[in-house]
Order: C-alpha cells, then structure tokens, then sequence
C-alpha cells in the first residue's frame, strides 16, 4: 500500500502543477513541439530536481521508491498540461520494465541513470501490428556464440528518437526475453515517424543483426508488468488532459454570449456539459482505482489488478477522446483554428487511445479479468 | 440534559437491548407502506427505548447524543435488520413536521408518525406539473378553520393506507409561482380524498391518482407561513434525497440474481466478440458509478465537497437503460416472450419499461442535466418566462 | 416493375388508412389484444373486401397481383395504427412461401383460400434458436413408404393459433423442404406464448410423427424468398409505425406546457425531436427503397435486391426502436402509464426487432450482400 | 422577346455550341476563387452566345428561356464539363446584385461577375458572430456618397483574391439587432482592408481573417435600403443553400477513393465481427442519406414539398464523424502517423478534424435542430432575449 498520506500526495500534485504553470504553457507546448527533440531539456531537468524521473524507480537505485499512486496524480498533471517530454518512455515503461525484470548489475546501472535524468530510455514492444501484446513483438534474438544478435523491426516506439538505450523484446527459441541496445548500436536504424498528436514522439526501429545484452530472465510477464504500471500512468494523463479540456470547455460556455446570453445557458451546450461530466468524473475515478489496485497488487494482494487497469484503460481513452471531440463542437468556430488549444487535446487524445492498446482490446481484458 | 456514555458502552446498550427486545419473525407482513399491529408495537418500544430518535432531546424520545453516536445506534440495528432506529435523520414526514410544524401538529403527529400509527404519503406531483413541479394547481382556500382543497395528484405511493398526505397546494395566484404554494397534512380517510390505482407501463400499480374535491384540511395542518410552502417542500425533498436510494425495482424474477456474464454465458454468447464488447462497455458503466460514488464519499470524508454526488442519478439512469438493453440483445428471438415461465425474458423486457422510473421520475434526465449544469458547473440558467408573472397569467396546458 | 401509378398506390394507401381510422382505433387495439385470438374477425372480413388478404397474390388464384411496393405502403399503414391481424404471417409470408415454391396444385387450393380470406396459414421457420436462418430449422421430415412425417419443434411462429394451415419447414436427407399440415392434424400440439407486444400473436410447435405433405421442390430459396417479401412488409410497418408515434410526440411537445412555455421549446426536447426525424425519414427511403428493389428483381433486374432489404431490415428496426423509446422520454411522466399509447408502440417495435432476424444479423447479410 | 424554340433544338444548338468553341484544355489552372485570361475569355463567349443567363431576357445577355429549357442548357453543358452556364441560377453573386442592387450597381458588376474579371468574397461570419449571425458588430457608418467601414470578419474564402466582398455590417444601433444591419459590395483591394490567412486546425489554410479600419464603400454599393440588410442575406443564403453542397474537402490523398470496404480489406479487418458491424452501421448511414434525398427529389417532381432535405446538412456531419472515426478504429496504432507517406492514416487523422467543417460551419449541428425543430416540425422558439432590444443594449462576449 502507498506509504504516503493525502497531504504528501497533494503536495507532489501541486508541485507538479506549479511547474506545468511556470514551464509548460501552451505557448511552451506549442513551442516545444514544433522542435525535432519534441521536448524542452531544461524542463527535463526540473523534472528530475523534482524527482518524477525516478519516481517509482527503488531508494536503492536513486529513485524516490514511490508507487502507481503517486505516479497517477503527477501525470494527471502532465495530461492537463499537455506535457511533451520523454517522461512516460523512461521514466515509467522502460523503469517498469527494468524494476520488473529484476537484474540487479543492469538495473544498478541503468535505473540509477534512468532516476537521475541521465539516461533516457524506451522499450521497442510491438512490430506493424502495433498490438503491444506477445504476438506483436516483431524483433528475434539469436545466439551467436556467447553474444546475442537482433534482427528485425519494432514499431511506434515511444521516443526512440531521443534514447539512450532501447530495451527490446524478442523472440528466442526460448520465448520472449528483454534485450538492451545502445541506440547508436550498428545496426540500429532509428526513423522518427511523423506523428498526428506533435507532442508525441515516435520512431520504427530496424535491427540488423545487432549485437545486445540480454536482461535478466523474465520475458513477456515483466512486459505485461510495465504495461500495467504505464497504463496507470496513461490514465492518469487521459483523466487530467479531459478535466483540463472540460474546464476549459465550460469556462468558455459561461462567457461567450450569442443570442444576448452565454452560451451555456442554452439547454444544448448545458447538457453537453452535464454528460461530459460524468465522462471526466468517471476517468479520474477509473485512473485512481487503477492505481490503488496496482498498489495493493504489488504488496501482494490477492485482488489481481487486471480488472482495473483495462477498465481504467478503454474508460479513460474513450473519455479523453469523447470529452475533446465534443468540445471542439461545443466551442464552435473557435475550435476550428490551430491557433485554438482544443485540437492540440483531441490530437493527444487520439493518440493515446492508441497507444499500449486499443480500448477495444482493453475491454477484452477487462473481460477476461473478469473471468468471462 | 446530555448524558455522557462512552461509544462502548453505549454499543454494548443497544446490542443487549435488542437481544432482549427484537423477534423478527415478530414483524413480518408489514410493507412499506402498511402498518401491522406487531410493528407498531415494536416501534413504540423502539421509541420508548429512545433508539427511534437518538439525537432528539428527551421531551422528544431522545437521548440528545451527538451524531457519531446516533449511528452506531443505528449500526446495531442494521446490523440484526431491526426496523425504526434513527428516524431523527431518516424518516421524511417526522423531520418535515418537527422542521416546520407548530405545536400542535407535531404533538398530533410525530409520535404517530414514528410509531406507525400515522402513515403517511407525498402529494406532490400533478398530471400538468411534472418536470415543473412549482406548476401545481391544486387549490387551497381558507375558509375559517379550515382550508378546502380542490385538485389532482399523481404518483402517489402508499395513497391508498395513508392517514395524511404531505400535500403542497396554491394558495396564492396573483403570486408569482414559487410564492403561492402552502404546505399541508392533508387527511386522507374523507370523501372529498378518492385514490384510484394508477396502471404502468409495466402493467403493474404501484402508484395512485388522488382525486381532490372539496377536501377538508384543518389550518394547524398547515407547515410553515401561508405562501412558504416551496420552502418547505426544498427541505422534504433534501431530507428524502439524503435518505432514499433511487427507487428503481430490480427485476422481477431469479434472474435478477444472475451477472451480466453468467447472463450472456447461459445465453450461449459469451464468446460473441460482438457481444464481449458490448457486455464489458456496459459493466463498465455500473463500475465507473460504484467508483465514483466511493470516491464522492470518501471526499466529503477528507471534507472536500464532492460534485459527484449530483450526477448518480443521471448516471443511473444510463446503466439501467443500457443493462436492458444488453440483456435484450443477448436473448435475441427469446425477448419477445414475457411472463414467468420465460424469466430471463421477463426481466429484460421488464427492465428496459422500468429504465422509465429512473430517467423519468423524480426529474427527468433533461432537468438533471439542467440541474448539474446550473448548480454544479455555475452554468448560468435559461430565461424563465413564467417566474416573476402571478400565477393565473402563466401559461398551462 | 410495379404496375401502378402513384395515383392507385396513393389510393391503396388512402383507403386502408380510412379503414384503420374507422375500425382500428387505438381504442380497438386495446380491446384486441386482450382477446384469445389477438385480432377482430370483422376487420379480417374488410381487409379481405379491400383486397389486402391476397394483395401480393396472383389474380389466377384471386389475388390483387400487386408487388412489394403496394405492400410496402400498405404495411406503412397497419404499422401506424397497430393493427393486430394474421394478415403478414398469412397473406405475405405465407403467401410469400407458397409462390416461391411454385406448387401449381397447391396453389390453386391454398393460395386461392389465402387470398380470400377464408383460410388463415403461417410458416414454422425456426426452432428454439430463433434464427430464421437454414441453421435455426429443427422441424425434420422422414419418408415412411410414401407418407412424409415430421418431428421436433418450431418455436416463435407468428399467429399459429389461428392458423387454419401450417407451412413447416423441415429437414429431409435430401435437405430442406417446405410441407404442408393440417394445424389441427393429429401430432401436432400448438402452445400459444405470452408476448412482451400484446399485439402480437406467437406459438411454439411440437411435432410428433405428424403426416405431411410436401409443397414443391424447393426448399429453403423459396423461404429466403418469402422471407424478402416479409422482410420488406415488416420495414413498412416499421416505418409506419416510427413515423406515427414521432408525430404524436411531436404534437405533445407543441401543447404540453411547462414552466410557461410547451416543452418543445425547449432545446433538449426539440433537438430530440429533429434527430428523431432523420431516423423516420431513413426507414420510411430504407422501407420503399427495399420494396422497389425486391419489385426491380422480380422482373429480372440483375441487381440483387438483398442489400436494400437487409439495409431497411436493420435500419427500419434501429429508427423504430430509438423513435419509440425516445419517444417514451420526450413524453415524461404520462408515458409510464398504460393507458398512453406509448408503451404499445414500444412494445412492438421491440418485438418487431428481433421478428425474422435481429439488426445484427441484418447487418452481416446488408454487407455480405455488398460483396463484403 | 421571348423566341420560341423546341426543347429538342435548343439541346441541338448548345451541343453544336459547344462542339465549336468548347476547348477543355485551355481552362486548365483556374480555381474556385480567381479566374484566367483564358477562363475569362471562355466565361464572355458563354455570355455573348446566352447561356450564361439563359433565363434572363436579352438586356442582361439572355434568352428568356423557361425553367425547363434553361435546365437542358445546363444538362449539355455539364455532360461535357464545361463551366458557365445557367449562373443566372448558380451564381451567388450576380443574383444577390440582380435582386437588390440599384440600376448602377448592377450596370458595374454583373457582368464583370458572370465572366469572371470581377472575383468575390463573403464578408459574414465575425469573432463574436457565428451562430448569431444577425449579432455583428462591424460598422458602417455614412460619410457623404462614402460608408466609412470598421470591424473584423472570419471564415472568409477568396478574399486574398477577391475585388469586392458581399458584406453585412451594421448601420444603426439604435435598431434591435436584424433592424440595424445593411448590405454592401465592399471594394478589397484597398488600404482598409487586410486579410490575414487563417490556419485551421487541419493545419491548412482555406479562410481568411479580414481586417476592415476605415475601409471607404461607395452608397451606391449598398444593396438594398438602410436598415434591410438582413433581407438580403436571407436571400443570399437562400441561392447560397440552394446550389451549394456542404463544401466539406475529401481526404487529401488517394485512399479518398478507396471504399470503407476496401479500407478494411486493406487493414486486414474485413473477417473482424466487431469491426463488421460498425462498417454496416456507418455504410447505412451514408446509404440512407443517399435514400433520404433521392426520394426528397422525387417528392419535388410530384409537387409535395418535402422536409427531408432540410435534414441534409445534420445527417452528413454524423456521416463524416462516423465515418472518420471507422476509419481510425480500422487502423488501431497506425492513425498514430499523419504526412504523404502514411496516407490512408493521414486521411483517417484529416476527416476526422475536417468532419467539424460541417459539423460546425455554416450553422453547427445545434443550430441547425433548433431550425429542423422550428421550421420542419412547427415547434415554438425559444425566448429571444435580445430580439426586441436597441442593439447597443445587447450582450456581446
């Protein structure tokens, strides 16, 4: 269970949401994002003055030891503020992973960078077919003496663009297992993609027959296990990205006059709003729960966390993209300008809705884990 | 006149007084609305205990204990399923007669109305005040002592066994609407009262017409100042909120009992990928609603005031209808039978009637969104044509 | 091609909607309904004056000789008024059944006792899966010297308890093939089902070593056949009916007055309002576009009229269903009770969803049909 | 003047017309909103020979023909693509200047219009007017012969090339807000007037902002009296409705012409049950929008007027949602991308954006049910707030 108590969690989300005030305006995001990094290094570095690089990397390796419970509420800040920034590749999935896969000489190594901010790293997961799921993973690793040789392609990886290291999974004859790369490795083609929601980053990855250091032993569940723990992470973001874009939708409904009155005192912007509501309600809570059951799982709870996660998953994805579609409709005009801050949240939306899986597939787990 | 006790202690009382006291198989037969001489002999010992009104002082069979208390006492209670504890918050026509009645009427009526001699039904709604329930148009005319009454309401519970009826009725028509109504005890059991059964839509009665002609209503019946009646009515319908879950009725039928998936399993659909993503959309809606709901709760805990609380019923309102509807998709052909011999089919097509209660009754959907919009969100109101015009210039139909 | 011109079809439609309006008041169908046989033997005796009994039927055995096209627009007329009646199960699915089967024999005596009026017929189709599909039939045939019997169960068939004649689908070795019995033969046990729409007449058939004549040779494209021309009458009515109850609450949102104005004022009610409209006037296209389809392939057209009728089959049930239950909200309070007219079409717009295949079923042919 | 001429030679003349002078080849280059040397030239012969405005009598280089005729002349030249003829119909422009302008104004620009020296734009929509229209705030105010203009307008196409603009401005504040507001041709290509590209969301930039500071419109380029201007916008947006389809842009790469089917094919889900009946859901409703006014067109022929295609516009914006959002559920991880090189994903991300254009523009889905509501169904408006008022008293936000 979270060691932390309200107020030590209220104070990690304010300053989070300080710092997105100060560093990460729009004007901030819209700057950043037209820039090839897709992020601002000087934000990065408040980023670990604050700790949230190794936010949920153990005390032993540098990080602050903290849990999904703590992690969700920062990045509903980060959601709200529309940060672009490699946080959620390093930080979290490929933290994740690593604290998952267990090996103690790598992890000493690479989590303590990982937490300082000095190394920035990312998971290459899924091939083409962009599943995140075993039969996605597109990359295989063959043993060649006593080294091990990547070939194949990982697609929409976060980040890749900017990492230090990738972590690969990849198929041995063995089953999947967890490889790291340098990303100037020979071998390693890195080809940013351009991206629909620019304050994401991604990349396909092409390994020809690239030597790398396998890690640790556990394959597959120490993926399914980061996946957990960013599908946390991402939910938080979906639900602080919807608040943010329906406070701003409101906001804007109780000022624009038409017809001599505000807008939102017509029935049919009012009632958009209520609905909307429930949606932006409905996430946080989801996003919240995700992270509490993550917690208890991890301190051995008998609850599988399952459930959680991928209604937390397809309710915060659908929310996120239902509350920024129908906020562009309820601003109207406006909304129809770049200059316009709403698509910038329905971009986010979209994507996010893609990526780690699709809510369709979420609710096919969520199933699943209901033992249907 | 507070006595100290302990939370022990005082935990130790109640549980020893209801091992002493409580023969459920006593109580049976009673309904909600109805009365049993049983019952009321249970509830006058309840009363008589001081559990039926903790927080109340002794002239009003309390013990003036302080609210934590109160519910530890009607924790014990709940706990054996024992009936009449802690009206002082729960019951509706008691907490509205002690709010606003004077002397007389709460010497008259609270005593009766705790111990189930008096029972009790709403007046409220009318067949041309639904949504706009400030509409009313039953009449109320002082004539000496008393007021007459003239006029129709509808959706009444337990009209046909009510003693009184909490009845709010325009006294004033050249106020505008908000300020002509009054709030009465109207008595039932008269001629100028008749109570017809009102049938659903789901071919079942559980609601009355009340036809009122020439009613008689003695004017200490009346709560609060002539005039201040909506008033009155804000606060009974705060209590009833506070206390009453949403009404609605689950099925009719075992399969009530049965998840949504063991529904679709027996349905031989459980491995419908069509049906799977429908089957987890819609569970989602009921648990997005219990985790709100436990984090609204757990927000006015820390007291932070919780916004969530005003969108269950709303929210409500979209899983009863989708769960019907899930359920008649998943029977297919099996849905156009109703009747006991068919149960699961009953309960779907049940069900998808009685969605009705919860998106209709109570405000509709449309006047939840307004409601949420307004009060929670500060989304200013529409015109109203009708608020500051006296009542007989305003428009009915 | 139909061979009536819009002033005969405009007449056909006129004067069976003055026949509803006289005879078959919502008044009418309540007293109906209530009754054991579910229809008003004196109404039977003017849709036979009128002609409607054998309006699809071929004038050399009585009939009017019509199409789809007159049907449909007839259809459009008893589903506004809720007409409870055999006369879909007899005079079109029944009738649909025996031309398509081309029994000359057969024909001459039944179709000419269909068309007037003096025989009552129905189809048992599907078993207990309710499918209407070649899969869902569990009725089976065997030759016993050179009698045929038959065994096992229809379920769901509309109006067999006032049927005079049974049309039953049922599985030979040679596959299946349509045979004729006697509703009264020995073996046969009809039991009369409880429905959610109360005008709406369905039994179960058990079948028990029954004696049976075969009808023709052709078997289950004869009722794929008769299932169009059903298929295409129950859009009609469908539509009809949507179409009916719109303009009811329509009419109520004009008069019903609250909070000092008629609620169809107001912006949530009327924007239900023109959102329904757009569903009234798809299934009302989607209805004719399917009748004038089936009509172009009677004549040899090379387009298939599947699409059409699948498109209105699953269109005309989705706008009947949502205008219905739109229509019980819009309404408020008064539609919870029983004595408003709501719930009826409620009631048979569900039933009339699931009658001959579901929407999803629908939907699967609709793009099968599209080459998909 | 009117020449009889059969229907069958009229439709041998224009052919033989055409066949002569008709020259694909040299219109190549002009677009929607600026014209050629060459289309101009084409544009005049059109003119010269009568087909222009082949209603039109003479004086306005016409032949007086009837509706029908007129039609067989736009029929001959559409089957073979050519441009120009039948604007008395078509052209926005020169019928607003037709039905309104004074004897000068028409002398000055219809014909320049029908042959395209003269280029137009529409000078509407402001900042603070989009759904409220008739709440414009741009000023025009009488100087001597010269209206002094000063206000923004938005969603302007063509105005960068544009000589004169169809603008509404308001010329007395006095009036309540449809009373104070005149029309004008507003002469662009003067220090005035600024136009400022304006980038959309799709990140392209079709419209313009157009800055009006002490633009100078001759009186005579009024249309219409003082005060009428609304009047004639009506009648404007009514040719406007009549000709136009609802100008929403395809995708800009080539699976635009690539069948939702196909599509699916292509994203390997075509065997997906799930994915199979959204793709029947959203085919359906193009499908039936497709019904709907083909049987509206018919219901014309025969005289009935028909409702149906007030309804156009409402149904297409859920087509192009529907139908965007499909899209992008068919290519999961993939409509990540966007850019030339990720085509069908750049469509999917395009449509999606580009879907509010109908959704939004030209009367959002909102306003455009009020308008289904009250003028198809005959449902009573809502309270005006601001109808009555002096405009200067109005809220503007």
């Amino acid at each position: 269970m979270s060691q932390t108590t309200t107020e030590e969690r209220n104070a990690i989300q304010a300053s989070v949401r300080s710092l997105m005030e100060d560093r990460n305006t729009e004007a901030d995001v819209r700057r950043v994002m037209e820039t090839a990094e897709g992020h601002d290094p000087a934000v990065w570095q408040q980023l670990v003055e604050l700790g949230l690089t190794g936010l949920v990397i153990a005390p032993e390796f540098g990080g602050a030891g903290l849990g999904p419970v703590e992690l969700e509420l920062v990045m509903e800040e980060t959601g709200a503020a529309l940060l672009a920034s490699p946080l959620l590749s390093s930080s979290v999935l490929a933290a994740g992973l690593l604290t998952a896969a267990g090996d103690a000489a790598v992890n000493k190594r690479l989590l303590s960078a990982i937490a300082a901010g000095k190394t920035i790293a990312t998971v290459a997961m899924t091939g083409d077919a962009g599943t995140w799921t075993a039969d996605g993973v597109a990359v295989s690793a063959r043993a060649d003496g006593d080294k091990w040789l990547l070939d194949g392609r990982a697609n929409y990886v976060t980040h890749a663009q900017l990492a230090d290291v990738l972590l690969v999974l990849a198929r041995t004859p063995a089953g999947i297992r967890i490889f790291e790369v340098a990303a100037k490795a020979a071998g390693v083609t890195i080809s940013p993609l351009p991206t629909f929601d620019r304050t994401l980053r991604l990349a396909r990855i092409d390994f020809a027959g690239v030597a790398a250091m396998p890690v640790g032993t556990a394959g597959w569940p120490a993926a399914e296990a980061a996946l957990q723990l960013v599908l946390v992470a991402l939910a938080g973001e979906q639900a602080g990205g919807a608040r943010r874009m329906f406070e701003k939708t409101v906001d804007y409904a109780k000022t624009r006059i038409q017809f001599g009155r505000a807008i939102g005192s017509f029935q049919a912007i009012k009632h958009m709003a209520a609905d909307l509501l429930i949606e932006v309600e409905s996430a946080t809570s989801a996003a919240r729960a995700a992270a509490t059951a993550l917690d208890a799982a991890g301190e051995g709870s008998n609850e599988p966390a399952d459930a959680a996660i991928h209604l937390a998953a397809f309710a915060c994805a659908d929310a996120y993209t239902t509350v920024t579609a129908t906020a562009v409709q309820m601003h109207g005009g406006i909304a129809f300008t770049w200059e316009h801050s709403a698509h910038l949240y329905l971009r986010r939306a979209r994507a996010q809705a893609q990526l780690f899986g699709a809510p369709a597939y979420h609710r096919e787990r969520f199933l699943t884990a209901l033992g249907a | 006149m507070t006595t100290e006790i302990s939370d022990d202690a005082l935990r130790a009382e109640v549980r020893a007084w209801l091992k002493a006291n409580y023969r459920p198989e006593e109580l049976r037969g009673a309904t909600l609305w109805s009365s049993t001489p049983e019952t009321r002999a249970w509830l006058t010992k309840v009363l008589e205990a001081g559990w039926a009104t903790p927080r109340w002082p002794a002239e009003w069979w309390g013990r003036s204990l302080p609210e934590h208390q109160a519910r530890i006492v009607e924790r014990e209670f709940a706990a054996v399923k024992a009936p009449g504890a802690g009206q002082d918050r729960g019951n509706l026509y008691a907490n509205t007669a002690m709010a606003y009645g004077n002397d007389a009427l709460k010497a008259h009526f609270v005593r009766g109305i705790l111990t189930g001699e008096i029972n009790m039904c709403l007046l409220y709604s009318e067949p041309g005040a639904g949504s706009d329930l400030a509409g009313i148009r039953t009449r109320a005319e002082l004539k000496g002592d008393n007021y007459i009454v003239n006029g129709q309401k509808v959706w009444t519970s337990g009209a046909m066994t009510a003693d009184y009826g909490m009845l709010i009725a325009r006294t004033d028509w050249d106020a505008p609407k908000h300020g002509g109504i009054s709030f009465f005890f109207l008595p039932m059991k008269q001629p100028g009262v008749e109570v017809r059964p009102l049938r659903q839509v789901t071919d079942e009665s559980h609601f009355n017409e009340v036809f009122i002609t020439d009613a008689v209503c003695p004017v200490d019946n009346r709560l609060g100042a002539e005039g201040a009646g909506w008033r009155v009515l804000q606060t009974a319908l705060a209590y009833e909120r506070s206390v009453m879950g949403d009404g609605a009725r689950g099925p009719r039928n075992a399969s009530a009992k049965v998840s949504l998936i063991d529904l679709a399993r027996d349905a031989g659909k459980l491995n419908d990928p069509v049906l799977r993503q429908d089957l987890a959309r819609v569970i989602a809606y009921r648990r997005l609603n219990d985790l709100n709901n436990a984090r609204a709760k757990a927000d006015l805990k820390e007291g932070t005031s919780s916004p969530i609380m005003s969108l269950g019923k709303l929210a409500m309102s979209r899983i009863l209808h989708e769960e019907a509807r899930l359920r008649t998709s998943m029977l297919g052909a099996a849905s156009l039978l109703e009747g006991k011999d068919f149960p699961v089919s009953d309960d779907a097509n049940f069900l998808s009637l009685n969605a009705y209660f919860t998106s209709i009754g109570g405000g509709t959907d449309q006047i939840q969104r307004n409601i949420i919009g307004e009060r929670v969100l500060g989304l200013p109101k529409e015109p109203e044509v009708d608020r500051d015009v006296p009542f007989r210039e305003v428009r009915a139909g």
